[in-house]
């Protein structure tokens, strides 16, 4: 029974983690139709801002400190590489996404020197405390209620803000609300800072959980999310969380069999089934293209 | 009567709750200029689309040279609310092709938005629409076993931009030609797919008179050298008076009017559709 | 000349660059993988090579130019079981690996032959690359009821193990190889109640005169303190470096000349007395070893204590 | 472009008498210079990326089908090569974990049996099983492709992107799996197969007369390229430009969308095969833990390096980006003074951190790459058309 509960408990953490990237995923898809191949890198360099932050600040400040680069990031990776393709093609764009993953990871390497780097402990989800048993950190309890705190903020944002309709109209139709006047820049900056604000608390929660980090810690969550997001229906919030805690969740059933080392590989081919089967997920909508 | 090349019976596309064309009938015998006419939104091009098997039609028969090409009744979710008319006249077995297949049988269109393959030669767009009926795979093409094939295609071509007087542009990249030009080769592509029956989509789209005048003789001594069928959607109205046989109007997807053109510029119906009475 | 790879995938092109300044002979290296791969150039160049600390069989297997002074993971794995059978009396072991890499699991399924041999059971199981979530193996092993934890991982997820287990409240032992003898796993269980037992090619303490004068070097060099992890703490792969240095050049003399071609055939009849113990090579270049030493973690004050000299036998 | 009414143009002559300038000079240097030289090591690398960064460009540059799959196709050719010509006496001791393999047949082996195993017949024997090897990666990676084609073809370009990507990952850990140790040799090597170096021709007394290491890589991956021009100029190449300039038009002239693309789908695969084995003799190891998604980025940069859509865009970036990465800008790896002062940022790594920013330079400001979808041969009738001033 305990082995029961804490696979579960494992499987919600690990869920809530990916939630908190497959929100960003979602959002910059639904509105930019770009899969962000650097988002998973940008959490990565958050867990490593963090560790250098808070060897010389104390946690109180380098936590926001650390939230507050790892946004700028976002915003500059959104302006550096992908304003200035705005009207390329779309395999261009996938191609910037896909240098700055390599040149983020390249740095994180050059700058740690490839060594694992241990994540600060943080005073209270740090702790751990045993419930049915089963002895985990806080952080495990926290997240899920975190993650449901954060979507209900954001869709109240999404549906209830001027910037929020504006998101909306952009992702439905990008060239329309250009003309309507929207201020494309300004609503894409504010899609990429609220992603990036996330991936930020998201790994504070995941390097928490699992508190070492390497540079390549961000790519694996980063495409697992990405499935998320797609598994709820590519563009729904509540999608890509629903699709997060059924990931995070059969993989840490899977490893709990003797199938274990299959469970990269199931995401994958759950990924595989779902675009095949219902490309539109759980929650998307059908999308079709004029000819 | 000449030989029914294309016969359409009770096609309706549904989109949703919107009935985009609703229960149309037409038939299109060969040899004849036959138009398509009716207000915006009418549902012209989505007509188009449901014969040249870019969309599937929710309900309704369309046959070329007497063999089905494209047959369907409601399924799934569309039985339940379908909005069009004889809902179980076609049940049974249900014909889909994709687009590719419907031309190959000898149905080429053109398209309202020119659609030339913009980093290739005037040349290569009209050798293009030989390769579906070329005699060859990708083994012989690919080590020039297909050398006769090649030739033939290449002289075939060749044959007919100088027969649309294209010839001297042969090496220009298509896009790169004027507007005028990019239609003519549009026109010229899908000759070169040697159709029975050639579908027009607004041919005269942004022309000035004195183009609409040259491409209304164009269109007429095409049918004329390759005794093919032509069916055409069009806005320009002097154009669809002076070169068709006959002319089918629509007004929210359903046929308000079919006949010679002289009855359908008096017919109330139309002019009302068209004046918004 | 020092040339760190971090990829077996890049090591033929940095054994080239060796074999290009015309090297008398090579010492590495520290990883089976990488040197496998850099095998190839150095056979074609005539060139021999000494694995300092690469215990996979491969390496040495079926070539003539390739040697080691360290022992091999047949020995090793064999080692930790009979340890962990008759030391520590475990009855069912679960090891895990990454799935893919061949020191890992080429060790455990020596570990395996050897616990079963001993009359125990084992389950085993391996995570993907860039795994970062262990509690899951670590609850199963738990459920299990096994009495030691057996992952001869590298650094990067032994340290998350030790750190992950740390927070499970496990009652197993934590059994790791030689690449667990770092610095950085020691941090990891400093402060917890884990029982973490290493097998390495050499422990402090071994060869008193050796350990001073390495940490008065180490003192007084700063960037030789950085790379040792910011302490003294002597690791094995520095005392089989040490030695591994002092057999090239006992070859050198042997050959007394610094042709490849006359050092590799000097190479086989080297014997010397290093500070890990007497080494000698046998016909297909590995090392007589016949103890490794296994120490453990002492939490408090994070620092390795001997435990014993563990045989084959 | 090549057509083959008129004689080769004045462009493709220069650029076929450049390609045979560069083979001899490649079996002159080798035989001459120091064969170790670091400058051997780029040319077999870089003959062998150039190879899957072509097959890489015909599905994404002509075709325009976006996929990530290429380390998993190449991990394919490469297994496949290693198992079928590992000799048999060596092969128990490589499979040592597993108790042996459970595949006994090697090419090399077989073709030793009819024509005698010594001297000129053993060398013989060895390029054929060598060869028929090879195409039987090319063959199991197209077979595989044809298969995880039918699901896949259908998507979306990004969403082709990551489905191809999550099937080389799950490829690479089907191939991991010790349940299977007996064929793929799980987690450990597979080495001792015949190499680039086996094919130096050697006297009796085993002195190499003629080294041909170099040049056996770039002959078999300029045979591959060359067939992939062919096919690009032929009536197929032209099917597959159409569906990636406008899918709707081509399927409207009869072109069978699905059709072609598994075409170009399965013969890029083939090619990336072949590529993996060449890899295979190149790093005289397989290991399934090399064929990672980072590779398929690394050989995807080369190709929007040298342009999309151009065949020596493509070859002349993978000579250049492998000459960088393994040879000239080694440098900034290791630290380096000027006149006693130690410069700072020179140290491990710095060197892919250069390599990055180089790239997104070239992804934002050069779109079109070198070469753009231009081919060498375009370079110098450029030349020719301004003089005649047409």
């Amino acid at each position: 029974m305990e082995f029961a509960v804490s696979q579960i408990l494992s499987g919600i953490s690990l869920g809530g983690q990916y939630a908190l990237i497959a929100i960003g995923y979602t959002m910059v898809y639904g509105i930019l139709r770009l899969i962000n191949f650097a988002h998973g890198d940008v959490f990565m360099i958050a867990g490593i801002m963090m560790i250098y932050m808070a060897t010389t600040l104390p946690l109180y400040i380098a936590i926001p400190a650390m939230i507050i680069c790892t946004v700028l990031l976002g915003f500059l990776i959104e302006r550096a590489a992908y304003k200035p393709l705005r009207a390329a093609p779309r395999m261009s764009v996938m191609i910037s996404a896909i240098g700055v993953s390599y040149l983020l990871q390249n740095l994180a390497l050059y700058i740690t020197g490839g060594q694992p780097k241990t994540y600060p402990r943080i005073p209270w989800i740090s702790d751990t405390v045993t419930i049915f048993g089963a002895r985990t950190y806080v952080v495990t309890l926290v997240t899920p209620f975190l993650v449901i705190a954060l979507v209900v903020a954001l869709t109240l944002l999404i549906n209830h803000t001027k910037i929020g309709i504006a998101m909306r109209a952009v992702s439905k139709d990008f060239e329309t609300s250009q003309l309507m006047g929207v201020k494309i820049n300004t609503v894409i900056s504010v899609t990429f800072i609220i992603g990036s604000f996330l991936a930020a608390v998201g790994s504070v929660l995941y390097f928490t959980n699992y508190p070492t980090v390497v540079p390549m810690s961000g790519a694996m969550p980063g495409l697992k999310a990405f499935v998320a997001a797609v598994f709820g229906g590519i563009g729904s919030i509540p999608g890509a969380v629903i699709g997060a805690f059924i990931i995070g969740i059969c993989e840490t059933l899977i490893k709990g069999t003797d199938y274990a080392i299959f469970s990269d590989a199931f995401t994958f081919a759950l990924l595989i089934v779902i675009l095949v089967a219902k490309p539109t997920g759980i929650f998307g909508e059908k999308t079709t293209d004029k000819v | 009567m000449a030989n029914n090349v294309l016969h359409v019976e009770n096609v309706t596309m549904q989109f949703g709750g919107v009935v985009a064309v609703d229960n149309l009938s037409m038939d299109i015998n060969e040899g004849e200029i036959v138009s398509l006419i009716g207000p915006n939104g009418a549902g012209k091009t989505t007509a188009f689309n449901c014969i040249t098997g870019v969309y599937e039609p929710t309900n309704g028969l369309v046959e070329f040279c007497g063999k089905p090409i494209v047959r369907n009744h409601p399924q799934g979710k569309m039985k339940k609310n379908y909005l069009g008319q004889n809902p179980d006249m076609y049940l049974g077995e249900v014909v889909a092709n994709t687009p590719d297949i419907i031309t190959q049988q000898g149905i080429a269109r053109t398209f309202q938005n020119i659609r030339l393959w913009k980093s290739m030669t005037v040349f290569e767009n009209v050798l293009l629409a030989k390769h579906m009926n070329a005699k060859q795979n990708v083994f012989s093409a690919t080590f020039r076993f297909n050398k006769k094939e090649e030739e033939r295609m290449r002289e075939e071509t060749m044959e007919l931009l100088v027969q649309q007087g294209l010839d001297k542009y042969k090496d220009e990249i298509a896009t790169s030609l004027p507007y005028g030009l990019q239609r003519r080769l549009e026109i010229a592509r899908a000759l070169a797919a040697e159709p029975k029956l050639l579908l027009l989509d607004e041919p005269a789209a942004g022309m000035n008179p004195q183009e609409t005048e040259e491409l209304t003789a164009f269109i007429r001594q095409i049918r004329d050298d390759y005794n093919i069928t032509i069916f055409l959607i069009e806005h320009h109205m002097n154009l669809v008076m002076d070169i068709s046989d006959r002319i089918y109007v629509i007004e929210f997807g359903k046929e308000i009017a079919h006949g010679l053109p002289k009855e359908i510029q008096k017919n109330p119906k139309v002019i009302d559709a068209y004046l918004g009475g | 000349m020092l040339i760190t790879v971090l990829t077996s995938q890049k090591a033929p092109a940095a054994a080239a660059v060796l074999v290009g300044k015309n090297v008398a002979i090579v010492l590495g290296s520290y990883g089976s993988g990488v040197s496998i791969a850099a095998s190839e150039t150095f056979k074609n160049a005539g060139v021999a090579a000494m694995g300092i600390t690469c215990t996979n069989p491969n390496v040495t297997a079926g070539n003539d130019h390739y040697f080691r002074i360290c022992f091999l993971d047949p020995f090793q794995g064999t080692v930790l079981a009979n340890f962990a059978a008759k030391e520590l009396g475990a009855k069912k072991a679960y090891c895990l690996g990454e799935l893919g890499n061949e020191y890992d699991q080429g060790l455990i399924s020596y570990f395996t032959e050897a616990f079963k041999a001993a009359g125990g059971t084992v389950i085993s199981d391996s995570f993907p690359t860039n795994n970062s979530d262990f509690t899951t193996y670590i609850n199963k092993a738990k459920s299990e009821g096994c009495d030691v934890f057996f992952c001869p991982v590298s650094i990067a997820y032994s340290t998350q193990i030790v750190a992950q287990a740390a927070t499970k409240d496990v009652s197993f032992a934590i059994l790791g190889s030689d690449t667990l003898d770092d610095n950085m796993v020691l941090d990891a269980a400093k402060g917890t109640d884990i029982k973490l037992y290493v097998s390495t090619f050499y422990a402090e303490g071994g060869n008193a005169d050796f350990d001073a004068g390495i940490k008065e070097y180490i003192n007084t060099n700063a960037d030789a303190k950085t790379a040792n992890g910011g302490n003294d703490t002597i690791s094995a792969v520095t005392a089989m470096g040490y030695d591994a240095y002092f057999v090239a050049i006992e070859a050198i003399k042997a050959a007394n000349s610094t042709d490849p071609g006359a050092i590799k055939t000097a190479l086989p009849t080297v014997k010397y007395t290093g500070v890990s113990g007497d080494i000698a090579f046998d016909d297909i270049g590995d090392a007589k070893r016949d103890t490794a030493y296994i120490k453990t973690a002492d939490n408090d004050n994070a620092a390795w204590k001997f435990v014993t000299q563990q045989s084959a036998k | 472009m090549l057509n083959e009414k008129k004689k080769l143009n004045k462009g493709s002559l220069i650029t076929l008498i450049i390609i045979l300038v560069f083979l001899i000079a490649t079996i002159v240097l080798e035989n001459t210079i120091n064969p170790n030289s670091l400058l051997f090591t780029v040319i077999r690398k870089a003959a062998v990326y150039s190879l899957v960064a072509v097959s890489m460009n015909l599905l994404n540059g002509f075709t325009g089908l976006f996929s990530l799959g290429q380390a998993g196709f190449m991990l394919l050719g490469a297994y496949t090569y290693a198992i079928l010509t590992i000799p048999n006496d060596v092969r128990d001791i490589i499979y040592y974990l597993f108790q042996g393999s459970s595949f006994h047949v090697s090419t090399v082996g077989f073709f030793e049996g009819i024509l005698g195993d010594t001297g000129v017949a053993a060398f013989i024997s060895m390029i054929l099983g060598v060869i028929i090897a090879i195409v039987a990666g090319g063959l199991v990676a197209a077979l595989v492709a044809y298969l995880i084609g039918l699901p896949v073809l259908r998507l979306k370009s990004d969403y082709l992107a990551i489905a191809t990507l999550g099937f080389a990952e799950i490829l690479r850990a089907i191939f991991q799996w010790d349940k299977l140790g007996k064929i793929t040799n799980g987690a450990n090597a597979l080495r001792g197969y015949p190499t680039f170096s086996d094919f130096n021709i050697k006297a009796e007394n085993g002195a190499t007369v003629l080294r041909l290491s170099s040049f056996i890589p770039l002959l078999f991956a300029g045979i591959c390229i060359l067939v992939i021009v062919l096919l690009i100029n032929s009536s197929y190449g032209r099917a597959f430009k159409a569906i990636r300039d406008d899918e709707v038009a081509a399927e409207a002239m009869g072109i069978n969308l699905a059709k072609h693309k598994m075409m170009s789908f399965c013969i890029s695969s083939f090619f990336a095969g072949v590529g993996g084995a060449l890899f295979a003799m190149f790093a005289s190891t397989v290991q399934a833990k090399t064929f990672t998604s980072a590779m398929t980025y690394e050989i995807f940069l080369i190709v929007v390096i040298g342009g999309i859509g151009s065949i020596s865009g493509s070859c002349i970036a993978s000579f250049l980006y492998i000459a960088c990465s393994e040879w000239w800008l080694r440098f900034l790896d290791n630290t380096q003074y000027i006149n006693g002062t130690q410069l700072p940022l020179f140290r491990n790594g710095f060197r892919m951190v250069v390599f990055s920013v180089v790239i997104m330079v070239i992804v934002l400001f050069f779109r079109d790459g070198l070469f753009g979808d231009k081919e060498l041969p375009d370079l110098f009738k450029k030349r020719r058309v301004k003089k005649d001033g047409e």
